[in-house]
């Protein structure tokens, strides 16, 4: 197949691999938090990212480790794209003291501020100007680092889409806009609530390039991200990449998505970002089936210490509930 | 008479106003066919309605304020849901400036009959973002009336008042009273606003309480009873119009105040009633006003720090105990 | 010149003078406000329209009684050209219990309700909203009625001008979106803080039409404003509208717009939109220099009458203070 | 010692702190050198530090926020300005949602070094959306400090110390304060927050006043005296922290308290003063609290309405001898 052949040109293998594991780290962590919540152990709600991993990991797979991320309350893809440890993620999940919130954020906001994870937020749209923030801060700086600002389709359609997107582009500010459009927000259909078909062709009306991509081709995603990593690198202003995709499951933990058409469900099925890059990977030699097995496996175990290792840390103590109002109590 | 949770209760006082006015409509995010309300509360009215009389929206908090606003000038009734409350903070220009002011400030010429429903209240471990109780903000911001009703019963009564009403009411829930129950007339009715409703008699405290904290009292209630301790707990079911009298009768009756609230406490909605009896029932009171609240913090995600956080029935045994020994 | 023989065309002889008339009560009703408050008889601060008057007119001539519109700080022009009194309206912008509100909202707030004025709202943007819900309810109650919703470029960047058109476009509700381009708000170049020229560029992100006009040319702003209103009354949804003008003083009363190249100052008042009009009425020969000058002058002494009025009215008395704040005081 | 005014001391505040640190920048609407700010309290300093650190914005409060936030999460120290108070309607989420809870909700990990900075208050005939005075909306928001300085002394102080402070700074101003004057030391000198300074001493009444109404109070004091009356004045100058204890001090010795505000009186600052003074000072009170606030309406237009609900001097004197005489 030539056209697949062609695919994985002039990306280091070891790229790809590392995206391939970061892939299945995602979907192997997903699978056992939504396991671990069916036994109870995971407080409040859940939002899954299994179906879009090629998002997260093909936009930080072009990232330092000193560039910024923002995430959402869809948010566990994005924290270990960017390279969070799992035992302090799922820790997190579980509301543990070791989590890297102390318990306090949970899996709406989990995230490892030390490696540029500026934070998930539950309120959608929220962290579309906080990117905007640390971009600017990145330009008065003059770091070379970039921001990339993960947010849903749903979230462009609030005011602060609008605002932090004119800001950005006069400024010609180093931020990737990346909306995830899964097609819902919620049970909403993205069309019913959007006047136009595609929402990168909302960045003519900030006059930045916009940029549709196939969100489970994780390729597509790199290669998108990584020209827009690079322009904005270079003082070239924002990007606004729409990265097409679906998420598996329903919207959180509790939803049975049953306002999905079960054609649609299935025909996205198969278009499984993990499923399709494992098979290019090997019809393209990067790795032999035997040794994606053996990374499956390997990531399969990582995740399993992970839950075990939140499962048996404790709790907080209550009082801990007061501290980390301000930086130093007063 | 039958048995209805507060959910079902709120869905029912949507389905017969929406019937007896078609002016009034609800509009929000999921709250059409497909989802019917993150709480369920307009289960089934999309289908009964129509689609356009139960607007599913896009995530534009203020705007689907201001369009509520904009229509209710404009001869509907609109209903407006925010998901949670924390969300009220994207709109909180077309709440506290337009809606709340435009009848002023145009001296009367328009008006604003828009009823906006949220859900406040912590306890279902969904962290910092979707747990606050704001109610005092609003209760600060003049032209808005405020209902705050603890039972399935108040919470029908309470919003078919409001959609009658012809001022803007935020119409505040509570996710744990959400599955609360109450005996629900086959009658109609409603709960006229400025009412406080005494959810149990007593004689030694007054403890005034609103939404799942009045459930703590009456839980903390049946524990004093038994050390021979009796209550009184005020529910004023709206904080705007505020029911004073009831209040400082009940205080004036007892001589002592717990003020339960399951706001932060500085600046709270406690802080008020505790400035009303300190101005207005002085020489009643037999020992110092006592608040208990959470602590001024956000709301934490893990159940063994919400917990810690969120005043219970146990904490109010306490203060109670506290106040009569003081 | 035959250009200029072309433009009346097929417009109503009445309405090309009514335009002409309401352009020019707009005027010299805002050069009196400027005169009293310089005379210390006019509290708070002061947003002048002159200058923008083609704007206001073109639209709302092609408004009937009962349509709707939402206007802003700048509002005088508006709550005038939608048919209000010029007395009641002057009485307010002195803070007399005789102006429309009361004397409770002033210049800013000034508005005549029963004539379909939604209010005028000092909260840069907050009105697009609102315009949004009342053309619901005109969707909604099944009434023909359309609404005009005027505000500056400096709103177009608020996230309630996104969220609002958005919202416009999905349920095909009968609004113009009329933006006041007078390339500034404040002293902020309006290209200083936007990433692309035009603002009705901006409609193509809401799928709906977006014109662009010479606002000082009223009769390119009815034109366009007659075609949007027609659309909307028969269910063809919003039109964003742009009307390119000019203040030709300060953002506010005490404002001496040093900011402004005195180049483009001059450009800009050879474009005067009514002696424009009154030249084109003139050489079309709609009206005589005569008739003209006599309607000026009717006018001048209409507006005086209303400053007399204004100046002997009454204040509220002080407790008044305390009404209006609820339907019914409870 | 030199005599500026409060713009002019707020105006050296941050050209002092800019100098000092080079992480500091503005950000706001007509902050640059075509408008030097609404009440020009940055004049000069983009001409001083250039157009990159004193940055003109477009119209988008929620943004001017947001991204404040975001800078401030990543090594910068920005001071954000929002041109009127009541625009902060427009930036709640982004000030109560995202800056006061970030420190907290990700478990210390992230700090937001922020300040605020937006005028309050009314008398300036601007109407119901240019005139509000919200602090009380900012007290119930727990992560944030709020600054309120009264005149132009402790504005330069406070203002130093809010740059320099980790946690986001709300730091609110006051229309009418502006161009009050004060003497201020030619060396640098930064207000601590937390401690309240008792603008006049007094034995009779305690008097808990903010702002203009500092100012207002120093007026009756004057009136006072000369009736033999003399009233203690607590200027808390921060609201978050609060110095509860100068103020419970001052209430030990006087036995009385008339709180003054000038934001609507329910739910306002003054209720939860009065809520921890009847808590904590209960048995000192000679007399019961009274609260003098702007009643529960929007801020009226014309001059006449507008005059009668601020709060003044006359009212002032009035309430004290109340106090006493009850
Ligand atoms: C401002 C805001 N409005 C509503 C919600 C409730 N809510 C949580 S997630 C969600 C849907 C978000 O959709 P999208 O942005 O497409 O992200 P997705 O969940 O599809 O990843 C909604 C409406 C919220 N958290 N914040
Ligand atoms: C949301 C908001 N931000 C800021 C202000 C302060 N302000 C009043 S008018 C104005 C400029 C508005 O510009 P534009 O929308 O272009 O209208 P214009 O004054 O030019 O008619 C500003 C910034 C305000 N009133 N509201
Ligand atoms: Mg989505
Ligand atoms: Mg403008």
């Amino acid at each position: 197949m030539s056209m697949q052949a062609s695919k994985t040109t002039g990306i280091e293998k070891e790229t790809l691999v590392t995206m391939y594991r970061k892939m299945l780290e995602i979907r192997r962590f997903e699978e056992k938090v939504w396991h671990l919540f069916g036994r109870n152990l995971i407080p409040g709600t859940l939002h899954l990212y299994i179906g879009e991993e090629a998002v997260a990991v093909g936009v930080c797979a072009n990232l330092k480790i000193d560039d910024y991320i923002t995430s959402t309350h869809r948010g566990h893809g994005h924290c270990i794209a960017k390279g969070a440890d799992l035992k302090k993620t799922m820790a997190e999940i579980l509301g543990k003291k070791t989590g890297y919130c102390k318990g306090k954020g949970g899996s709406m906001h989990v995230a490892d501020a030390a490696l540029g994870n500026l934070g998930a937020t539950a309120v959608v749209g929220s962290a579309i100007p906080i990117a905007v923030g640390a971009a600017l801060s990145c330009q008065l700086r003059g770091t070379k680092q970039v921001v990339a600002c993960f947010f849903g389709d749903g979230a462009s359609n609030n005011g602060t889409f609008h605002e932090a997107l004119n800001m950005a582009a006069i400024w010609r500010l180093p931020v990737l806009f990346v909306c995830e459009n899964n097609l819902y927000a919620m049970g909403t259909r993205i069309s019913n609530v959007t006047a136009i078909e595609n929402i990168a062709d909302r960045a003519s009306a900030y006059g930045m390039p916009g940029v549709i991509v196939d969100g489970n081709d994780v390729i597509e995603v790199y290669r998108a991200a990584k020209e827009a990593v690079d322009r904005a690198r270079n003082g070239g202003g924002p990007t606004l990449i729409e990265c097409k995709t679906y998420r598996h499951k329903g919207h959180s933990r509790f939803d049975p998505a049953k306002y999905r058409p079960p054609d649609e469900v299935e025909e996205w099925m198969k278009k499984d970002p993990i499923l399709r890059f494992r098979n290019t990977l090997i019809e393209e030699g990067v790795l032999t089936e035997k040794q994606a097995d053996e990374i499956d496996r390997q990531i399969t175990e990582t995740v399993e210490e992970a839950a075990q290792f939140a499962v048996k840390s404790p709790y907080p103590q209550p009082e801990e509930a007061l501290e980390d109002v301000f930086v130093k109590l007063r | 008479m039958k048995e209805l949770t507060y959910v079902e209760a709120l869905n029912e006082a949507l389905r017969e106003e929406m019937m007896r006015d078609e002016r009034v409509f609800l509009i929000g995010e999921d709250i059409g066919p497909y989802w019917e309300g993150a709480f369920k509360v307009t289960k089934g009215l999309a289908k009964q309605f129509g689609v356009e009389r139960v607007r599913d929206t896009p995530i534009s908090e203020a705007c689907i304020v201001g369009a509520a606003v904009g229509a209710a000038m404009t001869g509907m009734r609109p209903v407006a849901e925010i998901m949670f409350g924390d969300l009220l903070t994207l709109a909180m220009d077309q709440i506290a400036n337009q809606a709340a002011k435009i009848h002023y400030m145009f001296g009367g010429q328009l008006k604003v009959p828009l009823v906006i429903r949220s859900p406040f209240g912590a306890g279902k471990s969904i962290a910092a973002h979707h747990s606050q109780s704001l109610e005092a903000w609003f209760m600060h911001t003049p032209g808005l009336k405020v209902a705050v009703p603890s039972t399935a019963y108040d919470a029908k009564g309470l919003l078919k008042t409001a959609i009658r009403d012809d001022d803007p009411v935020m119409f505040f829930e509570h996710k744990l009273c959400y599955t609360t129950k109450s005996m629900i007339p086959e009658e109609e009715y409603l709960i006229p606003f400025g009412e406080a409703d005494v959810k149990r008699e007593g004689s030694d405290v007054t403890v005034f309480a609103t939404f799942w904290m009045v459930h703590q009292a009456l839980k903390a209630a049946d524990k004093l009873s038994k050390k021979g301790i009796e209550i009184e707990i005020v529910d004023p079911r709206t904080l705007v119009p505020l029911d004073k009298e009831t209040i400082l009768d009940s205080v004036r009756k007892t001589g002592r105040l717990l003020i339960v609230e399951e706001d932060c406490k500085t600046c709270g909605i406690g802080a008020e009633i505790a400035a009303i009896v300190s101005e207005e029932a002085f020489d009643y009171l037999e020992s110092p006003i006592k608040r208990i609240a959470e602590p001024d913090t956000p709301i934490p995600f893990s159940p063994v720090l919400e917990n810690y956080v969120i005043p219970n029935d146990e904490a109010i045994v306490k203060g109670v105990i506290d106040l009569l020994e003081s």
